[in-house]
């Protein structure tokens, strides 16, 4: 029997597999924030919601809140600094994840 | 037959450094094997490696999953995985931070704990950048302290004959590690 | 918040590729306008790992891993076999790093390229093969450092004309696109997605642990690529109209050594070394002008 | 209703093709197996069948266009030969390990260098370890047919693995003979459309084949393994639904006059055919032999080959190719399967007719001679200038 | 005089064959293997190696590249892995039938789909047709002294065959351990310049491997095969010498507790190493239990085979491999070089390990329990999750 | 005699060639000029079979038979054989037919391009696979029938555009040659011997049984297409310098009608594809021009 | 079991001539099988086929080493090559020429030999180009007159099964040369 | 042991072959002549040296006579009419094999 464990997949046995390795869920089970060394904070007073943090995100981890701004999703991300390197305002700041 | 487990980030040389600490032991005359966990990981993603040493001949070829002691290159894998999975009881666990062992709190029985500030010496000796500092050779200045099953001597000897770029300054970072672990 | 591009994202994330990772936003991009009545076949590259580990997968079209050397082929198949059993047109898409291209999937590319095959190519070049750990392409440049041309002996030949090679089969519509303009990326994939044939995209997607280079300049360098016409944007209708998008074929380019000298896999070059290289780019960018009628 | 023809393998290969209704055929000419491709491509090109027909650059591309196309959801076919099919060797792995249930017809031809264009099976037996079903066919009629039952097989749920149909280059690719074809609607009883249980579809999306860990590696092959044996029954099953449909007899072997032998012969392809006439001849002589075609020789037929050869005294084993450093591959694998059993008749293995030389009614007398004389070895020649 | 390193196993290939002074390489990169070609093209460009180094665009090439420059009379070597192993496999035809003493690494790995980078061996043993001498390497010191035995045995003139020397991924190839280097002039007198009896020249021009009709293709593959026979002798002696010049003993198989065993276990590479461990414990358990490692697949050694294993009463063998719709390839040809013999072990097979599944002491324990309480079948299969 | 070629013959009679072979009589012209010092890797083709059978061989330098679609990077590693182990210097030269080297021997063929591996190859275009009996290749010209492109559906794709292809390689020396022109062939092998590098020629070489004409025309029908324009004979020196040797580019293209129609495979054609097939070769004589800056 | 041998040149049909008699043959509800000698020949080239008819399902699949009867589609392979090579006595000869078999002073024990001038017929009916003319039906004419085996109602029934290009013109010439066939 | 029979070769044995297979004559052996359907036939009178006949042979079947003129080697002519077509003065006739 397969079970779910929240987005994880848990097979028992060989039955419960698809034949030809067949994907069955989604790499959301992948919690990449945990690769994070250094985290981008967003100054919402300083975002202006342009979107280019959003468009080059390679890690779909830039969410707009309520107000259209910036906000990320620390689930996944990453940490890679693209944001803060593309933002136009400088309004994206990484800084070092706790030790 | 020891048995050891080095954590690292994929990046950070934690596999390099398991191979410099076996070659130290086997210029001791000890025979070793060093491996890394056989995984795909990407830069950033946590990455493991293992090293065995033995007087005699080491036949056995599968991996370790009850590995005596620990080295962790990275301390914020602290939060993100189980280092000590698996681990036996009354090993060394060699951590790099900046904090003492006390301050660390991690949930192990009978392991004796060393800290050494590997990353603040590897900025010091402009090991890699100063985004991702190498820290690898340190550490096992770390480790040979922490320990005693390896002579200081043996690593510096180990790192200057692997590490192609910048041997001395690698081997004085483990020295002065060694000089500065806490236990 | 403004969304230049369409907003609909068909990848998930969690998946593994680098910090950084030029291909991964690529595949994002792609598929944003491609949409869900696509096929992906995808041949050994950073992508079958990026995907995610079976049974888990990072994008939701369908998606058929295969062979290194088989991309253009197998999607050609996944083409003929959809046209036989399913009533939607489907764009068949084959998705390969610069080596499977380039190298190892030239024979299948141009097979299929000569025949028309109603499918996209697309190859995301981050210049040399990154998932087995950094060897040399023919698609990584003269002068860089790999694994297998080091810097005691980097790469000595220039990088293949790949999109030259593609033009001599005429195919419908061809061009080159950068990670670092999504907007000039995306419309031309809508222009491509009308057309029927072979469709091709050279995406030069950096790669911060092959290129020796932080994650967090990605799309800077995609952007100093183009702007210093090492990789200028371009298309080809039928392998003769050639229209140039950027950078401006009336502007001088801006010079490549502080392009190159961002990289580490560059550092080791002479001051002579990137002279040459200048002249080499020069040289091709005149070349594509005349080719664009500039 | 059928119709009868007088055509080459070759041809009855793609007639099996049209009959089947394949949907996508992708091929690459090569001695001794073009007339498939070149008939397939007129037919595609006249409308007789309606397929795609993708002519590819290599035999590479043609198993890895099948393998696509197979998993759209198609219905696919190929043809290949020798050099072609070591060419396509890890696309061969490929269409296992995806299971798909391509059919391809393989004309046996031995390997160079050097240069050569004549029968022997190294080819195709040599692709013994890839997870393809192997079908060895002794006539041209048995090719036929051989199509319709390979896609029944492949495509049924329990199996889904590809199925390769082999013809020794000339003896039968090139050798017209009296065929009967089966009538399209009759086929259509017989062999239903591809209603693949998983496939690449946009409204259920999946990925298929992605990097598997050894967590679940082994149990992926641990499948395919079974499908192997499940298989085992579908084909009985495949074999009889034809026979009841179109009275033609098949199994996962032949036997020949074996009931009663002391001594069998086992062979595959068409010298087990000129072996009849062996055994007929030595049967007029008093002799006590009998013949043992394998016809599966993937999944090898183990109950069958054990049941047959127990009760004999002496096993001689035929075998049209070389595996070097050890020997006759079928000669491995009976003796092999008869390994554990409680009796054992002695096994004899004879490597003869490599290279296209012909196995005569002569050849397969000096093998019983030989065998009545002499004691196993691991190789032996026959007629080989030494 | 010589170096103790610690290396990996594919270092130690690359060192073995800067020792055995190649003059060729080509190769391309596959995981787990790019280690062995990185280091290579480092020393071809630093110099330390007057070779050529061809950067190949596949391993398809790779193989057609070493096939020329061994032809033109060049010390030839290059190394790979499952998908590209496969890919080459036409190539790997080419140079059996062509008699050239190509040395190459293989990495074993399991085969795609779906994707997965670890250790199994149906990748080299699935290529065990192709005429290609194939060692099981189970330690880094033994993958760099195969690599000069290697050479010394496939240039001996009665051999002119290609070698492939083969390592378990990861657990050879990416693991560390200590390995003497032998001294270049030692090494030397060891192996001689390669110096070949039939080479392209232009002072002697000649035309290899025209087309050759059924006359006498048959006789030149009987060459090959009498070649692999002779290898045996010449294998022998390479390892006569290799002892005499540097100590270390190696045969065609290694044998560990056999003499007085009653119950042996088959196997090859690395899971032959962790079995000794098994060995070592069930003896003090006082179980006369033993080991036979091949080392030599191909020739296959069916003399040491027999010999060690006729008094015994049980062999287990064990496969980190599958021919799907047979079974286990060890255990096939372990049954079927002993299925001749007038007294016979039972025989148990096992599959394990696949995917690069380990294979700890205690899987290879379960093994000799197995064995204990059962009877043998055509497919075991160990530790897995069914 | 009039000796306007080299007089000296590498390649013995009785070889097994059909009546009027052009590929056999290509061969004759290049060893001339090559000399002694040369080696030949030839894969699958026609000449696997003209050589002679075992244990005989037609041609008087050594030859190495390789696999269909190994030819370049087989001479590529004889060269790097005779680098290492011969004192003279060695021609090694691959020599394929349109099959060999168009498609499946493709990949291999721009690997030593793009490596500028130093080896001559001849490419002998019969343009189809004729060793099997005549099928499609991406050489086999648009129209044509082959036994796998059937008079009702005749070959739809163009030939596929491989000096263009070779081109993008940027290789020190190419040329297009005939066997109908022996003083031009050999004129451009004097001149490509001196290189260095990775030489590649292309010969037009009829075939009568493929070509369905008669064995008498061989020599005329390679005028014929050079005249026409649709086999235009010219050299390029790094990619970049085009020199067209023939027909004068100062002159109108003879119709090419006179030339499809003496062929048995082009003998279904309409008139209306007879005029597509002249549309599409003045494009591409015009391209040639433009391209050799005339 | 009728065993036949065909002679003619590369390019000349011999092949086809014997998939079109086994045809026939067949029509009459015989077992039948015809092949090529397996090589390359060349246009040009001698080449040869044989055709196997028996009342009875045909399992022996080797060569035919000594046929009966012989069909020979080009005159001048008679100086050529050895065309009686394992020829037993008693077959018949059907050879395409001008002659009369008494002038063609063969060597041949026990057979009868037969002449029939296909060439001159399929030139007659455009069979072909002139230079080479397709002599391949015609001289089943002559094969059906000569032997008696077959009828000629089941080779023209063949012929226009078989022949995709001038069924019928082929089919003629067969059928004329069935009344011109010598002996 | 290797026989030479004319140019023919013939073997006894596995042990007369070289393993790989490697030429040990030319195609010499084989006299094409016998191909022929028609042969060419020079008139002396007509032949201008002028060697074209010789350039396009596919089959090396033209040589010089005492004369310089040409001469054709009909062991090996298979008579595909190149040099009849490519004559410039037509020197070359192809006529029937007698049959
Ligand atoms: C036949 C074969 N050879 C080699 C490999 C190993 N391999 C896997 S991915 C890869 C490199 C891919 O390079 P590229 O296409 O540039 O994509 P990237 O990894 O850079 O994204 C290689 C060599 C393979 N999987 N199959
Ligand atoms: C891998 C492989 N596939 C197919 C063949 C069969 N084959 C031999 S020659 C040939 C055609 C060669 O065509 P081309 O290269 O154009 O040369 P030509 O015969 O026309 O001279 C083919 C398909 C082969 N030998 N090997
Ligand atoms: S740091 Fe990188 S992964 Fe994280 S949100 Fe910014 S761009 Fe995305
Ligand atoms: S780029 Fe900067 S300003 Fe624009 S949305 Fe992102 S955080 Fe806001
Ligand atoms: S190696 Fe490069 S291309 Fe591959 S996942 Fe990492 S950043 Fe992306
Ligand atoms: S088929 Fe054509 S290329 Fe081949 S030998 Fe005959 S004429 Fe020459």
């Amino acid at each position: 029997m397969i079970k779910k464990i929240g987005k994880k997949i848990i097979f028992e046995k060989a039955d419960d597999l698809p034949p030809n390795a067949m994907s069955l869920g989604t790499t959301e089970f992948n919690e990449t924030g945990s690769w994070r060394n250094e985290r981008p904070v967003v100054d919402k007073d300083k975002c202006i919601a342009c979107g280019i943090c959003w468009k080059f995100c390679p890690d779909m981890s830039i969410k707009e809140d309520a107000q259209g701004k910036a906000e990320i999703d620390y689930v996944f991300c990453k940490g890679c600094g693209i944001c803060a390197a593309e933002c136009p305002v400088k309004a994206i700041k990484m800084i070092e994840e706790e030790k | 037959m020891l048995e050891i487990r080095v954590h690292g980030r994929g990046g950070q040389g934690g596999v390099i450094a398991s191979k410099i600490l076996a070659y130290a032991f086997a210029m001791e005359g000890k025979y070793v094997q060093a491996f890394p966990e056989f995984g795909v990981e990407r830069r950033g993603a946590p990455v493991t490696a293992f090293i065995r040493v033995s007087e005699g001949k080491i036949n056995i070829r599968s991996k370790i999953y009850e590995p005596q002691h620990l080295i962790v290159l990275e301390p914020t894998l602290l939060g993100a995985i189980d280092i000590t999975e698996g681990l036996k009881d009354g090993g060394f666990i060699v951590i790099n931070t900046k904090k003492r062992p006390d301050e660390l709190n991690l949930k192990v029985k009978n392991s004796k704990i060393a800290t050494v500030d590997a990353t603040g010496i590897a900025l010091k000796y402009r090991l890699g950048s100063s985004a991702s500092p190498i820290v690898n050779t340190a550490i096992l200045g770390g480790f040979a302290k922490a320990t005693g099953f390896v002579k200081i001597e043996s690593i510096v000897e180990a790192i200057k004959k692997e590490v192609p770029i910048k041997p001395e300054e690698n081997a004085q970072a483990a020295i002065e590690a060694y000089n500065s672990t806490l236990m | 918040m403004k969304y230049s591009i369409p907003e609909k994202e068909l990848i998930n994330p969690g998946h593994l590729a680098c910090q950084g990772c030029g291909g991964a936003l690529a595949m994002r991009i792609v598929l944003k306008t491609l949409g869900e009545n696509t096929i992906l076949t995808i041949p050994a590259c950073c992508w079958s790992v990026i995907d995610g580990p079976f049974p888990y997968s990072a994008v939701k079209v369908p998606l058929f891993h295969t062979a290194f050397e088989t991309a253009a082929i197998t999607a050609a198949g996944i083409k003929a076999g959809t046209k036989k059993v399913e009533k939607e047109y489907i764009h068949s898409v084959a998705w390969a790093g610069d080596g499977g291209t380039f190298d190892i999937g030239l024979q299948a590319l141009s097979g299929a390229a000569e025949r028309n095959d109603d499918i996209f190519y697309f190859v995301y070049d981050n210049e040399a093969y990154m998932n087995t750990g950094i060897q040399r392409s023919s698609a990584t440049p003269k002068g860089a450092w790999t694994t297998t041309t080091p810097t005691t002996f980097p790469k000595l030949e220039s990088k293949k004309d790949l999109d030259a090679i593609v033009a001599a089969h005429n195919v419908p519509y061809q061009a080159t696109v950068s990670v670092s303009y999504p907007e000039d990326f995306t419309k031309k994939l809508e222009k491509a997605v009308k057309k029927r044939g072979f469709k091709f995209f050279h995406i030069l997607a950096p790669c911060p642990p092959g290129w020796k280079t932080n994650p967090e300049d990605t799309i800077k360098l995609g952007r100093m690529a183009v702007e210093s016409g090492i990789f200028p944007l371009y298309e080809i209708e039928n392998g003769e109209n050639y229209t140039i998008n950027m950078p401006s074929p009336k502007k001088e380019l801006k010079p490549v050594n502080e392009y190159l000298l961002k990289q580490g896999r560059f550092r080791h070059l002479k001051e002579k070394d990137i002279e040459l290289i200048q002249e080499i780019i020069n040289k091709r960018w005149e070349k594509l002008k005349r080719l664009a009628g500039v | 209703m059928s119709e009868q023809k007088v055509i080459m393998g070759n041809h009855a290969l793609s007639y099996g093709a049209v009959t089947s209704r394949v949907q996508v055929v992708a091929a690459y000419p090569i001695t001794p197996q073009t007339q498939v491709v070149e008939l397939l491509s007129e037919m595609c090109a006249d409308g007789t069948l309606d397929a795609e027909f993708i002519k590819v650059e290599s035999e590479h591309s043609a198993m890895a266009a099948s393998i696509g196309a197979s998993a759209a959801g198609a219905r696919a076919f190929t043809a290949t030969s020798s050099q072609g099919l070591a060419l396509m060797h890890e696309m061969l792995h490929w269409a296992v390990g995806a299971r798909l249930p391509i059919v391809m017809g393989n004309i046996n031809r031995s390997m160079a260098p050097p240069w050569t264009i004549w029968s022997e099976q190294t080819d195709s037996l040599s692709q013994r370890d890839t997870g393809w079903l192997q079908i060895y066919a002794s006539s041209n009629q048995e090719v036929y047919d051989s199509v319709l039952i390979a896609y029944k097989v492949a495509e049924n749920k329990k199996v889904s693995l590809p199925v390769m149909i082999v013809l020794d280059a000339f003896f039968l690719s090139h050798t017209s003979e009296n065929v009967n074809l089966i009538d399209q609607k009759d086929a259509d009883r017989y062999l239903k459309p591809y209603n693949p249980e998983f496939k690449l579809d946009i409204k259920n999306p999946h990925t298929f084949g992605g990097l598997t860990t050894a967590d679940w590696y082994m149990e992926l092959r641990y499948k395919i393994q079974k499908a192997m044996e499940d298989s085992i029954d579908v084909i009985k099953e495949a074999h009889k639904e034809f026979k009841d449909l179109f009275g033609r007899e098949y199994g996962l072997v032949e036997t020949y006059k074996c009931e009663d032998a002391d001594t069998i012969l086992v062979a595959i392809a068409t010298a087990a055919s000129t072996a009849k006439e062996v055994i007929d001849e030595l049967r007029k002589e008093g002799k006590k032999v009998g013949l043992l075609r394998i016809r599966f020789f993937r999944p090898f037929p183990f109950d069958d080959v054990k049941k047959n050869l127990k009760n004999s005294k002496k096993v001689i084993v035929l075998d049209r190719n070389l595996s070097p450093g050890n020997g006759g591959i079928v000669y491995q694998e009976v003796k092999s399967a008869l390994y554990n059993e409680p009796v054992k008749p002695k096994v004899y293995g004879y490597i003869a007719g490599l290279g296209g030389r012909d196995i005569t009614v002569d050849t397969i007398k000096k093998l019983f001679e030989d065998a009545q004389k002499s004691e196993p070895a691991e190789v032996k020649w026959m007629e080989v200038k030494i």
